[in-house]
């Protein structure tokens, strides 16, 4: 038997894998394909305080091996979230993670404090490295003090665990990732997406509407892979690593990097049992490579 | 909507970059309402393309598609030898809505690429007894497909916009052509859209809309539309690609 | 009649491909395969100033889409550069660049100053970028204060125009690319390669000897083009853009968003004629697009 | 070397996980030295793969290459189909230097995947009027590859890991049953070259060596190796991939 759960604060996880927020919105239209009980955990589309439009389309294109998005957090509100979403997620057996958003470090905190008001979720993840909005959120992502600020003020208020979500688009992960541990961080989430640009050849201007996206995809996993593998090396919270993860080998990728458990986005819309798939394999190339458990791989790949 | 296997029959050329592919499946082939889609995913490529049915036949269980090689998906797709193994999901999104009790006479208004949908909403409102008058635009003579087809569900009109066929013009040229309708339904660029809406005014219509997709089962908010109600922006994908005329923002 | 040709600054190109630094050795391999003569120019390997050996293997790792390399800057030291190399491609009419790499700043100057002695060089590509020496290189690439010291004081002892070449690998490329353009920097080259790491399931530990690499090929286009895409914005020194190119499409995407010239690095290990094929197709891919030359596209990418 | 295209006309499992694979293409055929090798694009990867040239047709145009599914290059390499077009580079590298007036007997050692070029050389060797022996080690006997054919070179010792066919153990375990030689030529993972170079010390010999590539032509130093003189690393895809015994640093 291969022992697939691992206990993250919070989450205790039957098996490490969840999909990513944005790709899997509330997990309504995933339930047409699977049961979500099998899942490891669901991460929502990120919230913020108000209703939000998100941005004018196209919003995604396509990149080799990847894709870039600009949804720019187009959500219903973390209002309505909890009132209309969660009663939904909370009639499977599967932990929730809250993706928080916001343009402001009031607007974290608001959405914050509000899912204290509910059980159905177990842990937030703090996006503070969304690419695609105009304002704050990228910011907070980049600036190791504005990070660790905004962490405490959300540890201050909120009485789940907090995951910080990191993004990638800087010269020193391992600088952002110790700001916020020491801030008061339960776990951190690796990586957001990866700014990039496309031209429309015959439209003379950037495909998106909103000109710059995130890349994602399996275009981006060696990037993912290096920085959990970098974060690790100096941080003791544990890792939520996520990046172009297809298979279970991917997986196996990211716990031996470092991570104790991971998020699959983009895969999603590739194969929509994605996350089942690859929970099926994972015992499988578990015992391929040696281990009897998903604990047992953490970190297993760094040179001793 | 299914994550199903289908395989490649025949591929042929049918008109200038345009192909007419037959898939067989039985599920799909059941399934499939006019103005549905299916999610195809071609090797190579991380995103699934949406493809409209253009056609079923329930007996074979074969589903026809129709498609313009504008990118390096579609051109991969026309390149599938029959016997290929496609993985599609479908049918997917909502088809026209079509009440035979309130629609005697239907006009189909289709703009190139956006015509594939309304041959198989044609032939089945031709079933349901509805009379159908056709209206059909393309970019030129080497361009038109399924004229023939059309002819046998109604009056066609086709129109180019360089007239080396039919009419000159755009479809909206041809409009005051057509007689009194009870319903339109119209598939095309965003411009003929927007054109055609706005000429018929408040005459009932359905519109299909296009849009790039990310998953293409409402999950990530890539393909959304303003709408005039306050639910805001409505997704293609799932809530589409047909909208009532006037529900959203063209 | 296409017009390739573009004039930057002690460059005069007849057309605007020049294989990548790194990714053409000394151009004698590719001898073999075509005529030098119908490149718009050559990047040679970087130089130091000694002999260096490089990297332990294995040196690179396939990725989706891309390729992870550790090579470390292994070269035979500037003079046996000029001595040996150098006059082998002065027997082609086609400009040279001189990738000049270093660990301290006075290495960097040393190496810049030795191509003084030699008019079998055009310009200086001075690589503060490379993920793939412990010392050096990369510091210069993310600090734009020591960014725009070290373009100065190679500036100050080069008779050749400098192209600084950025690191992607930062928070803000726009603030780099200002500060080298500032201190002196006649143009710039984006981007090198993105830091990345691939897990060797089997072995248990980072594939690469170096344990990290830098992600190069189609995977990084999307992010090379945000940052030609946003530089141009904020510089008016040219562009050599660079990343992911393959085709004369990608050419073409990269003059649209800023770049005056590219450069094609991984795609000539795919396809060794890569160059001389992206030059034959670019007028076509040109004029398809409405383009009669090449400056006609420069920047034409930007909503007006 | 050149850039070609080479035809498909077979493939076929020939030991556990290990494919054989013939390939049309003239040119290649008759530049071919043993110990070369093609530098295969495969569908859907960045990198091209080296594997080693292990067998030519003259007559036929026809070549031979033998492979393990290490990974998905090679696995997808082996669902080829006849008629299917290869992009190679080759031939590629340096073969085994062999001057048949100071050689008259020859011993090839191969493990595993590193018997394939040993064949082409063995062939190679016999018409030569070089007296052949061959000492082959693989995993199992599922593994095992070609026996006959090394049979018909000349005495061939296979010995298995697992002692499941032939000797049990390695390589180096049979060499004492093996007379006196002129020159070895040996093939297989570093480790098994690093003993057999040192069981036979100063004999001389050769060594085909792997290594991870990115240009596979010499551009690009991924695939160096230290070398003893002051020449510093020497390039396996362009120096090599047969080296001297002796003279690159295992
Ligand atoms: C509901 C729906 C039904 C459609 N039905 C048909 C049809 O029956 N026949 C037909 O020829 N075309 C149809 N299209 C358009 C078709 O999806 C695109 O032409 C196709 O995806 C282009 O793929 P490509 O790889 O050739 O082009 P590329 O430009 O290389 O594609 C790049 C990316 O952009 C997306 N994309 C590009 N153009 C469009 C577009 N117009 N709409 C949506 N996504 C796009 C692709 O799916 C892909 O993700 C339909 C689109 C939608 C949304
Ligand atoms: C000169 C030479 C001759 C070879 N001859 C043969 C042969 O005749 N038969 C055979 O089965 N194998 C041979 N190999 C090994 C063969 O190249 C690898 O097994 C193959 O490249 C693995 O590809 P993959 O996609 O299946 O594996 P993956 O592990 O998915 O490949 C990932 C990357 O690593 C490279 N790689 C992985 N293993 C090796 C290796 N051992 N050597 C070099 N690159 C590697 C791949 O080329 C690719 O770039 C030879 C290698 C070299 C250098
Ligand atoms: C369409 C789309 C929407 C996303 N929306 C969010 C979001 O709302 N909040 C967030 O933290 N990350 C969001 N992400 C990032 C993913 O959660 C994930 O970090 C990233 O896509 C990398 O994983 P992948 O390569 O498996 O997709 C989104 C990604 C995509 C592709
Ligand atoms: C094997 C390899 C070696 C490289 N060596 C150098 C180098 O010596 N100096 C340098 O400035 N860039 C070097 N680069 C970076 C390339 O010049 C180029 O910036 C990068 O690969 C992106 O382009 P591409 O995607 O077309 O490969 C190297 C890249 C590769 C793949
Ligand atoms: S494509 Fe994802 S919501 Fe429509
Ligand atoms: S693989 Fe590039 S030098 Fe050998």
């Amino acid at each position: 038997m291969t022992d697939l759960s691992v206990n993250l604060p919070g989450l205790p996880l039957q098996n490490p894998v969840m999909p990513a927020s944005g790709c899997f919105g509330f997990g309504r239209e995933y339930r047409d394909f699977y049961d979500l009980s099998q899942l490891g955990a669901v991460v929502m589309k990120a919230a913020t305080s108000q209703p939000s439009c998100g941005n004018r389309t196209p919003r995604v294109a396509e990149t080799a091996s990847g894709m870039l998005n600009a949804i720019g957090l187009q959500n219903p509100g973390v209002k309505k979230i909890i009132a209309d979403e969660l009663p939904f997620l909370a009639q499977y057996d599967v932990p929730v993670l809250a993706n928080v958003a916001g343009s402001t470090a009031d607007e974290y905190v608001s959405v914050a404090s509000a899912f204290n008001e509910t059980k159905a979720v177990n842990a937030l993840e703090l996006n503070i490295s969304c690419p695609n909005v105009k304002e704050g959120g990228i910011q907070f992502g980049t600036d190791p003090d504005m990070a660790a600020e905004l962490t405490a003020k959300v540890k201050a208020v909120s009485n789940h665990p907090v995951y910080v979500k990191l993004s990638p688009n800087v010269s020193d992960i391992v600088a952002l990732a110790k700001s916020v541990e020491k801030a008061g961080a339960d776990g951190l989430s690796l990586i957001n997406t990866v700014t990039g640009v496309q031209i429309d050849l015959d439209g003379r201007r950037p495909l998106l509407a909103n000109q710059t996206g995130g890349l994602s995809g399996p275009a981006i996993k060696p990037v993912a892979i290096r920085m959990v593998y970098e974060v690790k090396q100096h941080v003791s919270i544990p890792i939520i690593g996520m990046g172009g993860i297809a298979t279970a080998e991917d997986v196996l990728e990211f716990l031996l990097a470092g991570a104790s458990a991971v998020a699959v986005g983009t895969a999603n819309f590739q194969n929509p049992y994605s996350c089942p798939e690859i929970i099926a394999n994972l015992p499988r190339v578990l015992q391929h490579y040696g281990f009897n458990s998903v604990t047992g791989a953490i970190g297993k790949g760094h040179a001793t | 909507m299914k994550h199903v296997d289908m395989i490649v029959k025949s591929v042929r050329p049918i008109a200038l970059d345009t192909y007419e592919m037959c898939l067989q499946n039985d599920y799909i082939a059941n399934m499939a309402q006019p103005g549905q889609f299916l999610h195809l995913l071609v090797d190579g490529h991380t995103l699934r393309r949406p493809l409209s049915i253009a056609n079923t036949d329930l007996v074979a269980g074969m589903v026809t598609i129709l498609f313009k090689t504008t990118g390096d998906g579609t051109r991969r797709l026309a390149a599938y030898m029959p016997g290929a193994r496609l993985d599609v999901l479908g049918p997917a999104g909502n088809g026209f809505h079509r009440r035979s009790e309130t629609i005697k006479t239907a006009l189909l208004i289709g703009g190139g690429i956006g015509v594939p949908p309304l041959y198989f909403l044609g032939k089945d409102l031709q079933k349901k007894g509805v009379h159908v008058t056709a209206v059909l635009g393309f970019q030129s003579n080497a361009h038109i497909f399924y004229e023939q087809m059309f002819r046998q569900l109604g009056k066609t009109y086709i129109v180019t916009n360089d007239g080396s066929y039919g009419g000159h013009g755009l479809v909206t040229d041809a409009l005051d052509q057509v007689g009194a309708i009870d319903h339109y339904f119209a598939c095309g660029p965003v411009p003929m859209l927007r054109a055609v809406t706005q000429e018929l005014g408040s005459q009932a219509g359905s519109i299909s809309l296009e849009e790039r997709m990310g998953c293409g089962i409402g999950a990530c908010f890539a393909c959304v539309i303003p709408s005039h109600n306050d639910s805001g922006y409505r997704k293609i994908c799932r809530d589409g690609p047909v909208f009532p005329a006037g529900e959203v923002v063209l």
